[in-house]
């Protein structure tokens, strides 16, 4: 039986991802994320002295140790498995990478376990965050 | 010595003239499938994905070490188990037969190896290079997730169409006198490679492996799937078995539907979270020698096994971008 | 003060739809609509539109990995106007520290305090 | 418990626009600049301090509108230092500031005015 014969066959029982549900679900989940994070960014406004353009540090770091809790407890699997990008795009998706590597790793010791294999999922981001970075302060900084 | 009968059938099959047959099994199975479909089937359980070890690994060489005890001990003398599980170079079958007078032949074929453990077990006996053998495979949700996709805690979203690893699985004692269904005979599949690439669909993936193998049954044994009562895949999930349906029914092979059993699907109930269905090395064993053994072939059926594997490491699907898979076949029939 | 809360909520819900569909629509697997969107967020500092964009969305902008690619490209050019063209080099982390400081600590603390579960 | 109650409960009162006790000033600057949806100020013989909180719709171009406002002050009151900045920082902390002015407490407050980093 030829190739693409198989291909087609199998192209008609590929089953269609619910795009509409998800969708839905990551933009709640996600807008629910960011309506929280705006939140304690009001909290470290009102309460701290952070201006507006720095209070998104803080803000980072508390939901990186709210993170680091949810996927402890085992339940940032399961809220992702409904959220998809709603839970991921958020710096809490970058945090989850991160912790659980590290949780996941920790059997085979600090130094070579978690060490080694910590930035397995989330070293992409930064790589391609760095590299891409610095190709734009550059080109900037000689243009302008 | 009787005129050596003649063993090897067409291209890929063999025959088996000697009686080889299952006659004692022992399984066990995890959390999740013990609230599955077959819990009334299934030996023993373990309560959690631990079961009182420090790791995911350990707790697989526990399970491997659980389940060949029981037929260990009721039948010392056999030397060899065929086995294979799905961690690097085995070491879980490896650690967990440690210290022990059995020897383990670990397959390497993924979620094809119950069905090369029995084709292999069936031609030692056969070949009267042993009396009696093991047979049987294991695997483990959480040991097989960390190292082919991602930590066990990352929250990503996995499509309608992967599948979920089962944790347990069976050993079986094959011999040539007892009582128990026969494999009268088998074929080896040869590794195909139709270019899927999706690691999350692994159906479509194995669906063509495991069609090509029952064409070259067909054709040595030249038989048609009217002949046999079930044909049981191993975890092709819902998705691989409508493509190998339509697949049969291109090459105008008449089947119905419910000729095709997929062990995937039958070990778990439809509301649980498994997406298409089961797969893993012991998917195939823990149906077959729980549910299988005990209905199925409790009256007279005649029916082809055959357990798929997809053969690709995480390495090799970064570097070639598609999905070695393969699949084997053995003929069990029951008086 | 409380609108912005809603702002957020509707603009960090917009970003996240659009990564739902990067993956389902165009079937990228998530680490590339990752890289995707930290890049995303590095060009649109670049031309300095990201400034006004966490002004307008708060937290619905900080809070998405795109304020990571905005955080090293500002950080970068303010050193840049300092000391020159080596100012990129040493100006990249200054204002995301916060994000991969943490992400390490309460990476080595998580796996410290729990154990995988499946 | 009673922390996170007090939290929320301050959240919500500060951010209800006070029109009725705002200072003439203040009703002056929200009727001459359309854009400003919360206003504070304060008001010393030498210095106009302005946090403003813009409509949340024309936020995208905040500092532009609060760099336009401090020229235009400038030119109005030209014996005065006028300092305007629409970080939402600067509203929460001048509305807080109840005591006098000190130069100390001053400075903190300019630190929040952005158009003073883009000049210099």
């Amino acid at each position: 039986m030829k190739t693409d014969t198989i291909k087609t066959i199998a192209k008609k029982h590929d089953p269609k991802r619910p795009l509409a549900k998800n969708c839905l679900m990551s933009f709640i989940f996600g807008g629910s994320l960011c309506a929280l994070g705006q939140m304690i960014s009001l909290f470290y406004l009102y309460f701290f002295d952070f201006s507006e353009e720095t209070v998104g540090d803080p803000t980072v770091a508390t939901l990186i140790i709210l993170t680091m809790f949810l996927t402890g407890w085992g339940v940032y699997d399961k809220i992702a498995q409904v959220a998809g990008a709603g839970t991921m795009v958020p710096v809490t998706g970058f945090g989850n990478a991160v912790i659980s590597s590290a949780i996941e790793h920790r059997n085979e010791g600090f130094v070579l376990g978690v060490g080694s294999n910590m930035f397995k999922l989330a070293g992409s981001v930064i790589v391609s965050g760095v590299f891409s970075s610095f190709v734009i302060a550059i080109i900037k900084t000689l243009l302008a | 010595m009787k005129e050596a009968l003649q063993v090897r059938v067409g291209q890929v099959s063999y025959q088996f003239h000697t009686p080889i047959i299952i006659n004692e099994y022992h399984t066990i199975a995890g959390p999740l499938e013990k609230n599955g479909a077959l819990t009334a089937y299934i030996d023993t359980f373990i309560d959690d994905l631990y079961d009182g070890e420090k790791t995911y690994e350990n707790c697989y060489k526990k399970l491997i070490c659980d389940g060949i005890s029981p037929l260990l001990k009721k039948h010392p003398d056999v030397q060899l188990l065929f086995t294979g599980d799905l961690l690097n170079q085995s070491t879980p079958t490896h650690l967990a037969l440690t210290n022990r007078a059995l020897t383990p032949i670990t397959f390497d074929h993924a979620c094809a190896n119950f069905g090369l453990s029995l084709l292999y077990g069936a031609l030692s006996i056969e070949s009267q290079q042993q009396a009696a053998v093991f047979a049987g495979t294991m695997s483990h949700f959480a040991a097989v997730e960390k190292q082919f996709r991602f930590p066990n805690e990352y929250g990503q979203q996995k499509p309608p169409s992967s599948q979920t690893t089962v944790t347990g699985g069976g050993f079986c004692l094959l011999s040539s006198n007892g009582t128990g269904p026969h494999i009268t005979g088998g074929t080896l599949g040869a590794v195909i490679d139709e270019g899927f690439s999706d690691p999350y669909n692994m159906g479509e993936a194995m669906a063509p492996a495991c069609f090509h193998t029952l064409l070259a049954h067909f054709k040595d044994f030249n038989t048609t799937p009217k002949d046999y009562d079930y044909i049981i895949t191993g975890d092709l999930g819902s998705v691989g078995q409508n493509i190998l349906y339509d697949l049969l029914r291109e090459e105008n092979y008449r089947v119905n539907r419910n000729q095709l059993i997929d062990a995937g699907c039958e070990i778990y109930n439809k509301n649980q979270p498994i997406f298409s269905g089961g797969s893993g090395a012991g998917c195939l064993s823990l149906f077959l020698l729980s549910k299988g053994l005990k209905v199925y072939f409790k009256k007279p059926t005649r029916a082809l096994v055959v357990a798929t594997g997809a053969l690709h490491s995480p390495l090799s699907l970064l570097q070639t971008p598609h999905i070695p898979t393969i699949a084997h076949l053995i003929v069990l029939e029951s008086k | 003060m409380v609108i912005s809360v809603f702002v957020a909520f509707v603009v960090g819900g917009l970003i996240c739809t659009i990564g739902q569909l990067i993956i389902d629509v165009f079937k990228q697997t998530p680490a590339f609509m990752l890289s995707l969107f930290v890049v995303i967020g590095s060009v649109l500092d670049g031309i300095g539109l990201y400034e006004p964009f966490i002004d307008f969305a708060g937290a619905g902008a900080t809070v998405p990995i795109t304020s990571f690619g905005n955080g090293l490209v500002h950080g970068a050019l303010k050193e840049a106007e300092q000391s020159g063209l080596i100012g990129v080099v040493i100006g990249m982390f200054q204002l995301t520290s916060a994000g991969i400081t943490s992400a390490i600590v309460f990476g080595v603390i998580g796996a410290l305090l729990f154990k995988p579960r499946s | 418990m009673r922390i996170m109650c007090l939290t929320i409960v301050s959240l919500f009162l500060l951010t209800s626009c006070q029109a009725d006790t705002d200072t003439p000033f203040n009703q002056q600057l929200k009727a001459t600049y359309p854009d400003i949806h919360v206003v504070e100020s304060i008001v010393t013989d030498d210095v106009i301090y302005v946090a403003m909180i813009i409509k949340p719709l024309k936020q995208f171009s905040e500092q532009k509108i609060a760099a336009d406002i401090k020229k235009d002050l400038g030119k109005k009151y030209p014996n005065h230092l006028v300092y305007t900045s629409s970080d939402m920082k600067a509203t929460i902390e001048v509305r807080k500031q109840t005591s006098p002015l000190t130069q100390e407490r001053l400075n903190q407050l300019i630190s929040y005015d952005q158009s003073i980093e883009k000049d210099d």
